[in-house]
């Protein structure tokens, strides 16, 4: 009863997360189908110049060519791969980092828990932005550096929710429980935090990985990625070195890519809404 | 739930494909559109020859311009020259005539120079300038290392001036022929009124009272990272300029200037204007595109001195190999000149026509073949020395045509069994692993990689023995490590070569040696293409190699050389 | 208004209804969500006169909160429906504009709510929060209201009000908030009062304070109010009249006096009979109501406490029994059976346990605390360096074979902190802890399978992503007892042993009520086949009338088992009724050791004394304590008093002794430890005998 | 006596010895040469013995140990060198470049905390409905815009085609604007890049504040407020947005820290001459000492908004209060 006379503000709707959640799904499907069944999806091959540079939307080329003439639709179909791996990817990296700082952070809180949130929020509160172009320019260009530069980036904010999560945990009283019964720490973070974790994780995993498409695309843009990669953020780069959005080709070389980079950010950030609703309710 | 997204999507999609339609009707308007742009002009003819604020773009800083702080070559030193003079001057044909120098006489073996330096000349601060200006500048420069006028002037011995003759003579320690071209064309004379006070050029504090020139603008304001404001010089010995004010404002990438172009924001880039822009703006409004050809080069560096580079067969078949011809009107559109094998450019006088550029992959694959490069386990790929022929182009990530070369090149080797992977790299990164330490004692570290020359180099012809000689004291710009005792004895003897003829006829062979040894892949000499709003101003000289960014531009025709 | 049947009224009880301040008529609210609906209040019919205290009694889930926020209307609709009349000083209540509501909340109807904690806005300064509950009715200036307020907080006893009116929220204790809270409601002098579970958050010694505070009030102002409790002694302290309700319906209305010695429903008499107390006759084992209460999800069509009842007929279930007279002075009852109630004692028996083999009570010592001190530093920027909440500070007690230690206090006292360092959960900072003679270390391993816990939420004390099964078997899987099969089987037996049926091990704990929780709970902690369990307030978080359920079985298992138990309380009715020793903690040390008998018989120590005065007999009639209130809150902990800790708050110290001297805890009389100078003044000192013996039952 | 928002101090501390020494760190891990930047494009032009002398000139031939020392007291005593590339003082550069990032940021910000706030306020004080419903999809919808995108397409459409405001810059170059003239000008200048920063910034306030107007709505006093007899409108007002400012003003501080680090992209897409574009042409030029110090101010400026926000936050929570 409690529910609904002290929170009068709190109205159990889960269902319109759960069709947010749905929609997001669909997409992400839709982009992870296109990206695996890019060659039977793209008319051509993207490396191969099949056309005369700079063509407008023609019916052999449905979105036109770039700059070498390569088809600017196959290119887009192909970079969903590059676009999704980078995401996925990098998020898989920030999760693990992030599941296990926070996990140990959250688990012992005192010593080692401090030094841990410690660095946490040293990297949180760091230019996040210039750290990352710094770091890429270090780096140098290439999908596995870029990946890593965004995953050790990102790690940090999820690493704190999952921290307090197992702060709170740690503190039910069926992991006390387990502890009084003389279980060993392993058990009592195998057993009863990591699985009470694991929705949590993977809801900042997917908003992660909403991020991480993001920001791959940014690092392309600023030519910090790999140029030569098919994906919808070296897309955009060609677009800008070479002029494109100052000129008609906009509409067919810059628009598509973006709103590309935006569905499929969009995807995962619907899903891990839908997720974050499940775990704390609060539409 | 679906509509409810479809909602704000839709109403961007209908945002942008407003504007999308609007585009069409508008783009004839743009030019007078936009912001703040309005410049003033004087006469209402077809293509103006007057103005009285013209704002041009460039990209980059180039902090207050004078000899020791102005940032790149092009066109910081450009815009430099704008404000000073040199005693001689490069003509619509790139060829240097007598400027402050009134006449310009030598010596049988071009040791001693005798300039006759123009009367009543003055400095923008109303100074005379006299000849021992002249001596004074020399001598500064000489003393107080800039790098690029130190090393015009390596070769001077000794300067002397007599002001009431107005002359200077200059001695050199060696037969130097273009010392015209590379140093009297290229040093701007300082006034030594404000320079005597400046013993440290590298740590003073600059501002625009330093730029004190006798050129045909005086740098007025300055703004950092923003706009420099120079105003015409009323009194120039040749003539006042036909534009009251030039505003330089400075972008930080070619899409800022290309935005403010159409927009009308500005009226000419200084800066070059990419290929595929060429036809778009040429098609907008007043925009008119000034195109000619330029000295800048674009090229494939191997390391020749490691196999299997360091095989002539190798490098001859990669030369074969690739399309320049293709990569011309792939990545610039046909707005460049196909590469001569032998480096120098086909406008220039020295030109040899018999040398021209091949392409033959049949016969790069049959000259591989016959060297012994065979794909032993068909992969398609050939081996050497047990190894596979697989290397890595390395490129520098900003500059976007590069990339696309070394993508079109890797194509194209891949069709003679070499497997290229293309590293797109920091542009230092770059510049390390081709020339480390800008010194080519330290060695190279790179297989193979796109590269350039920029256009003082190809300018003054015979500095292809930078490039090829293999004694690093000559040769020291000699980053393919590659040596042949022919190309060796030749190029160093026609840098003395004071005999026009003789050097003329070494000139020819030497490019016919360089072509047959293939110390690097010439592609192309992109050309220059400059947009300008012609109904603001249109008089510009495009001086061949060097572009319209030159106090020419400015001056009345009577004024140019 | 449609009634189920009218009531009939005696003329005395029509009378009071004639003027009632609040009339309620067929009262009825569900909340519908998209998996369900449930039925929180099933046609309530109410009356309270004016100037009257009127408590409404029931356990979480029977409707009486939802009831009373209808009448404020606020309850939040949709997701509720709420029918039915509610009419207040001759308004219909239900329905009215918000504006017109609004009118009335504050200035006619102040509520106050159950957690002082959360109810008071924490960003603004109190003073303001009370000068908003007045001039929203009343056009005074600002300055006229401030002083009202100040007048307000002194009036609800909170000491130098002028200063404290521009402090926040936060800076005052629970009581303290509480007091605030009646004085908002109190702000225009309403005439009727609404006090939902007020005192529920707080300590019995402060609950005190705040129900002495509301009847002095009351009495002053004249005003109705309306008490709504779960806690049977409370009402019975304070109420003119008594509705007691169940499933969302009252099951019995009448006088405290009639409702309480003269109950007329099985309901109200199996809760009189199961709860402990202090005031009564110990028994060996408390009268149990079985079952749990169930959230109703469908229109209800029977007694909706039919399911419990030992009376249920087949007509119970044929109809929803409506109140009918069952007494004198308007004594209403809602069991078609009412007349065979009687007085309880036959429906509610002492069920007699067979114990085939109890284990007795030995002197063996299981546990010995020796100079115990837990400090917990405080890390709060701006504290002083080694500045530490001295949560248990020194404390020597010993635990004997197959007896249970009832440790006592107020929230604060060290008691939990002494539970948990019992099972290594806390690491000691000084002093030591011997079990069977070893010193205990709170390092992982198969030593620590002795001492076991229970814990207060039986909510969050079980992973509610395993089975019961696993649960259960986790203690045994953990020391590698058995094979899967032996475990499985133990876990079967252990269930059926508290009671639970084997053949549910495969489900989750969500789907088991709070007390079947508690039950598996047990069996867990039997599942490692300790010698000891501490049990943190086991029963505290469990409806009323399951408590008495989870109270016998411990007191089983330690028969059946030889078990030892540290029963963890702050209710001292509870403890009684399973303890052989009691302990009574104040601020991190030990005040009062005793046998239990001897405790609660004489007590001696005066915070024992004022502990047990604060209890409340669920009886009218009964004798009240003469013992003052104790005043004040709980010191700091982190900076406790000089001398006698307790001095600050003692009814009866004496200056330049009680503030200076440290008393130690002696001896005092058989088997008694007292840290209290006075008392040693007073008693005889026997030599300390080298072993306090436990008593047994 | 009140000491507040000190509590984090130790922390700040820390991020600022972490940035300054990764700051100075990174830059030398990286590979590339500075020579190139320190002499100009003729670096190739040189002898070794000029190049050797520039080298030890700016103490690029010094054990990295001293460099760090001397980086520390220079660092500390606000002298950030010259400029490699330019020969400028560093202090002089950002101080003429960083009114502008701050100007584009705490516009932005301003501007989507109000939108923010009322948008978010509004949503969740109209929760479950179909308004909050279709917002929170927007907002959702906002969030997963690439930066760079958004500011291309509006240069595209605003600037390229309608030609209603300035693509580029953050003036007129070199107009001789006066006063509200200027002003005006400035704001033409600045108006698509807030424009930009602010639809991305929107989305964090506004979820920011629903969320913890939703955890206001829901609390004890909420209802306290309302059994005192106060209307709706004083509730929202009085209580829940009163209440749900706090975590807001911490979240703007994040989110500033964000769109001032955002500015890289943002100036760099707009040709803003703000810190953005000069740290972005310091890592791309490997300016050491410029890079150094634009991520230094970067640095401190997130430090300062947080500390601000750590200020503000007992002004608005009187429980964050330290006695």
């Amino acid at each position: 009863m409690k529910l609904f006379t002290r929170r009068p503000g709190r109205r159990p709707t889960p269902k319109v997360a759960k069709r947010l959640g749905i929609v997001g799904g669909v997409m992400i499907s839709a982009l992870v189908l296109m990206a695996v069944f890019a060659p039977l999806l793209a008319p051509y091959d993207p490396t191969e110049r099949v056309g005369a540079p700079f063509q407008p939307p023609s019916a052999e080329h449905w979105l036109g060519t770039n700059d070498v003439g390569q088809d600017l639709l196959s290119e887009l179909i192909y970079g969903a791969r590059v676009s999704l791996t980078v995401g996925i990817v990098a998020a898989i990296v920030a999760l693990i980092l992030g599941t296990t700082v926070g996990v140990l952070a959250g688990y012992y809180p005192k010593r080692l828990g401090k030094v841990l949130m410690q660095s946490v929020d040293v990297i949180l509160i760091l230019p996040f932005l210039p750290l990352l172009i710094v770091l890429a320019a270090y780096l140098g260009r290439s999908l596995l550096n870029t990946i890593v530069v965004i995953g050790v980036l990102i790690w940090a904010g999820p690493s704190r929710v999952i921290r307090s999560q197992v702060l709170s945990l740690r503190s039910r009283e069926y992991v006390l429980a387990s502890r009084t019964m003389g279980a060993p720490d392993r058990w009592a973070i195998v057993r009863h935090v990591l699985p009470r974790t694991a929705l949590l994780a993977t809801g900042t995993f997917v908003r992660a990985v909403s991020t991480a498409i993001l920001l791959e695309a940014a690092l392309s843009f600023l030519g910090l990625g790999d140029p030569l990669q098919k994906s919808w953020g070296s897309i955009l780069f060609w677009a800008q070195s070479r002029g494109a959005f100052l000129t008609p080709a906009w509409k067919w070389w810059v628009l598509p890519p973006g709103l590309m980079i935006m569905i499929a950010s969009l995807g995962f950030a619907l899903v891990a809404f839908a997720m974050e609703e499940r775990i704390n309710p609060r539409l | 739930m679906k509509k409810r997204i479809a909602i704000p999507i839709l109403l961007l999609c209908l945002a942008l494909v407003a504007a999308a339609c609007s585009s069409d009707t508008d783009d004839a308007t743009t030019t007078t559109g936009g912001d703040g742009g309005s410049s003033d002009t004087t006469t209402t003819t077809e293509g103006m020859t007057e103005a009285s604020v013209l704002r041009a773009a460039i990209t980059g800083d180039e902090d207050t311009i004078n000899p020791y702080t102005y940032i790149s070559g092009f066109p910081g030193w450009n815009l430099l020259m704008m404000q000073y003079d040199s005693l001689m001057q490069l003509d619509a044909n790139g060829e240097p005539q007598p400027w402050l120098a009134e006449t310009v006489t030598t010596n049988e073996d071009l040791t001693v120079w005798t300039l006759k330096i123009v009367d009543g000349v003055t400095w923008h601060d109303g100074e005379p300038l006299t000849a021992e200006d002249v001596e004074f500048s020399l001598e500064y420069f000489m003393e107080k290392a800039t790098g690029r006028f130190s090393r015009d002037l390596s070769s001077v011995e000794d300067v002397t001036s007599d002001d009431t003759t107005n002359e200077v003579v200059i001695t050199l320690g060696a037969t130097n022929p273009s010392f015209d071209l590379v140093a009297l064309a290229d040093v701007p004379i300082i006034p030594e009124q404000v320079w005597a006070e400046i013993d440290t050029p590298g740590e003073a504090t600059y501002d625009i009272s330093t730029n004190v020139g006798s050129g045909p603008y005086m740098l007025v304001e300055y703004e950092a990272e923003q706009f420099y404001r120079f105003e015409a010089n009323p009194d120039y010995f040749r003539g006042a300029p036909q534009v009251d004010e030039l505003v330089v404002v400075v972008f930080a990438d070619d899409s800022g200037a290309l935005a403010a172009i159409r927009s009308g924001e500005v009226d000419v880039n200084f800066e070059r204007v990419s290929p595929e822009q060429i036809d778009l703006l040429a098609g907008q409004g007043g925009l008119e595109i000034a195109q000619g050809p330029e000295f800048t080069t674009q090229m494939i560096n191997f390391d020749a001195s490691k196999a299997p580079f360091d095989d002539l067969a190798v490098r001859k078949a990669m030369s074969l190999a690739i399309d320049a011809q293709d990569i011309v009107d792939t990545v610039f559109l046909g707005a460049a000149t196909v590469g001569s094998p032998g480096w120098v450019h086909p406008d220039k006088a020295v030109y040899n026509p018999a040398v021209q550029p091949e392409f033959d992959p049949a016969a790069a694959n049959a000259m591989l073949d016959d060297a012994g490069y065979a794909d032993s386990d068909g992969d398609g790929v050939r081996e050497y020395d047990g190894e596979p022929m697989a290397f890595e182009l390395i490129t520098n990530s900003s500059d976007s045509l590069r990339l696309r070369i070394a993508e079109l090149t890797a194509e194209m080797l891949a069709e003679i069994g070499m497997d290229i992977t293309v590293a797109s790299v920091e542009t230092a990164t770059w510049e390390e692993a081709v020339w480390p330490g800008f010194d080519i004692n330290n060695g190279r570290n790179y297989d193979i990689a796109t590269w350039g020359w920029s256009a003082p180099i190809q300018a003054n012809t015979i500095r292809v023995a930078e490039l090829v000689n293999s004694d690093p004291s000559i040769g020291f710009l000699n980053l393919t490590g590659f040596s042949n005792p022919d190309v060796d004895t030749l190029s160093a003897a026609l840098l003395t070569e004071a005999d026009e003829a003789a050097f003329e006829t070494g000139i020819m062979e030497l490019q016919q040696l360089i072509a047959d040894n293939v110390p690097f892949v010439m592609l192309a000499y992109p050309d220059g293409a400059y947009v300008y709003n012609a109904d603001v101003y249109s008089d510009y000289e495009f001086i061949a190699g060097q572009g319209i960014v030159s106090k020419l531009s400015f001056l009345p025709d009577s004024a140019r050389p | 208004m449609t009634s189920h049947g009218s009531p009939a009224f005696d003329p005395a009880a029509t009378s009071a209804a004639h003027d009632a301040a609040l009339e309620i008529r067929d009262l009825r609210v569900r909340f519908t969500t998209p998996t369900r609906t449930i039925h929180a209040v099933n046609g309530v019919d109410l009356d309270v006169a004016p100037g009257e205290v009127f408590a409404l009694v029931g356990e979480s889930g029977s409707g009486k909160s939802v009831s009373m926020l209808s009448v404020m209307g606020l309850v939040e609709s949709p997701p509720a429906e709420v029918t039915g009349s509610i009419t207040f000083g001759g308004r219909q209540l239900l329905g009215l504009p918000r504006r017109e509501m609004n009118a009335i909340r504050g200035r006619d109807i102040g509520m106050v709510f159950q957690d002082p904690m959360s109810s008071l806005n924490p960003v603004h300064r109190v003073g303001r929060q009370i000068m908003e509950a007045i001039r929203l009715h009343e056009a005074v200036s600002k300055d006229e209201a401030r002083k009202r307020a100040i007048d307000l907080l002194d009036r609800v006893g909170i000491p130098s009000a002028s200063r404290r009116v521009d402090d926040y929220p936060h800076e005052f204790s629970g009581g303290m908030r509480q007091r605030v809270m009646i004085a908002i409601a109190l702000a225009c002098n309403p005439s009727l009062l609404i006090a939902d579970e007020p005192t529920t958050a707080l300590d019995v010694t402060i609950q005190r304070q705040i129900v002495t505070l509301v009847k002095d009030l009351q009495r002053d102002l004249g005003m109705s109010v309306i008490w709504i409790t779960h806690d049977l002694g409370v009402v019975a302290e304070i109420a003119d009249r008594v509705a007691v309700m169940y499933g969302g319906r009252i099951m019995e209305r009448g006088t405290a006096r009639a409702v309480y010695e003269d109950a007329t429903h099985p309901y109200t008499t199996g809760l009189l009979h199961s709860i402990p107390r202090t005031d009564n006759a110990l028994t060996e084992w408390l009268p149990e109501i079985p079952g749990t209460p169930d959230q109703i999800t469908e229109e209800p069509t029977a007694c909706p406490f039919h399911a419990r009842c030992p009376l249920t007929e087949h007509d119970c279930t044929s109809g929803v029994p409506v109140l009918e007279v069952a007494g004198p002075d308007g004594h209403e009852s809602a069991c078609l059976h009412h007349t065979s109630v009687g007085d309880g004692d036959m429906l509610w028996p002492i069920q007699d346990r067979e114990i085939p083999d109890p284990v007795l009570p030995s002197d063996d010592p299981v546990i010995e605390i020796e100079g115990l001190k837990v400090h917990f530093p405080i890390h709060r920027h701006g504290a002083k360096r080694g500045a530490a909440v001295r949560a248990v500070d020194g404390i020597d007690l010993t635990i004997r074979d197959a007896t249970t230690l009832g440790v006592v206090g107020e929230s604060g006292c060290g008691k939990s902190t002494l539970g948990r360092t019992l099972v290594g959960l806390v690491e000691p900072t000084e002093g030591r802890v011997l079990v069977h003679g070893e010193p205990l270390d709170s390092s992982s391993g198969p030593h620590r399978r002795v001492v076991q816990m229970i814990f207060q939420d039986p909510f969050s004390s079980m992973n509610p992503g395993m089975r019961v099964a696993d649960i259960v078997a986790e203690p045994m899987r953990i020391h590698g007892i058995g094979t899967p099969e032996d475990r499985l089987s133990r876990v079967r037996d252990l269930l059926a042993s508290v009671g639970i049926s084997p053949d549910v091990a495969e489900r989750y704990p969500h789907e088991f009520s709070g007390g079947q929780r508690q039950r598996i709970a047990i069996a867990r902690a039997l599942a490692a086949d300790p010698d000891v369990i501490v049990c943190d307030e086991p029963v505290s978080a469990l409806d009323v009338s399951v408590q008495a359920q989870i109270v016998n079985l411990l007191r089983e298992t330690q028969m059946a088992t030889g078990i030892s138990l540290i029963f963890i309380a702050h209710d001292l009715a509870v403890v009684r009724h399973i303890s052989h020793e009691i302990a009574v903690m104040y601020l991190g040390q030990v005040v009062e050791r005793a046998p239990r008998d001897a405790i609660y018989d004489e007590p001696l120590h005066p915070y024992t004394k004022a502990l047990l005065a604060a209890v409340p007999a669920p009886s009218p009639t009964a004798e009240r304590s003469t013992a003052p209130t104790l005043e004040g809150d709980l010191p700091d902990p982190s900076d406790p008093p000089s001398g006698c800790r307790f001095h600050t708050r003692c009814p009866v110290a004496v200056e330049g002794l009680c503030d200076t001297d440290v008393p130690e805890l002696r001896i005092v009389d058989d088997l008694r430890w007292v840290s209290c100078h006075l008392v040693e003044s007073t008693i005889e000192i026997t030599p300390p005998s080298p072993e306090p013996v436990g008593s047994g039952t | 006596m009140r000491r507040i928002g000190l509590k984090n101090l130790d922390r700040y501390l820390l991020v600022f010895v972490v940035a300054v020494s990764l700051n100075f760190l990174l830059p030398r891990l990286m590979p590339g040469n500075p020579l190139a930047l320190i002499a100009g494009v003729d670096v190739g032009l040189m002898t070794p013995d000029e190049r050797a002398e520039i080298i030890t000139a700016v103490g690029l031939d010094e054990p990295l140990l001293t460099q760090f020392i001397d980086y520390w007291k220079a660092v500390l005593t606000f002298d950030l060198g010259f400029s490699y590339k330019s020969g400028r003082p560093i202090v002089e550069m950002i101080t003429e470049r960083l009114p502008w990032t701050l100007l584009i940021t705490v516009g932005s910000l301003m501007v989507s905390a109000v939108i923010g706030i009322v948008l978010g306020g509004w949503s969740a004080w109209r929760r479950g409905k179909k308004t909050d419903l279709s917002m929170l999809t927007g907002m959702i919808s906002l969030q997963s815009l690439p930066s760079f995108w958004l500011g291309m397409l509006l240069i595209s459409v605003f600037a390229v085609q309608l030609g209603w405001f300035p693509s580029f810059g953050a003036e007129t170059p070199a107009s001789s604007y006066e006063g509200m003239a200027r002003v005006g000008d400035i704001l033409e200048h600045a108006i698509l890049p807030i424009v930009t920063l602010t639809v991305l910034s929107i989305p964090g306030v506004y979820m920011t504040m629903r969320y913890s107007m939703l955890e206001v709505l829901g609390s004890d006093f909420i209802r306290t407020a309302r059994a005192k007899g106060a209307s709706e409108r004083r509730v929202l007002f009085g209580h829940v947005a009163r209440n749900a400012i706090a975590p807001v003003v911490t979240f703007l501080a994040i989110r500033f820290a964000f769109a001032f680090g955002g500015s890289v992209i943002i100036e760099t897409v707009f040709s803003y001459p703000g810190l953005g574009r000069l740290i972005f042409e310091a890592v791309s030029g490997r300016d050491y000492p410029v890079m150094q110090a634009a991520f230094l101010v970067f640095t401190v400026a997130v430090i300062v908004a947080n500390l601000v926000a750590d200020l503000l936050y007992p002004v608005l929570d009187p429980r964050m209060r330290v006695e």
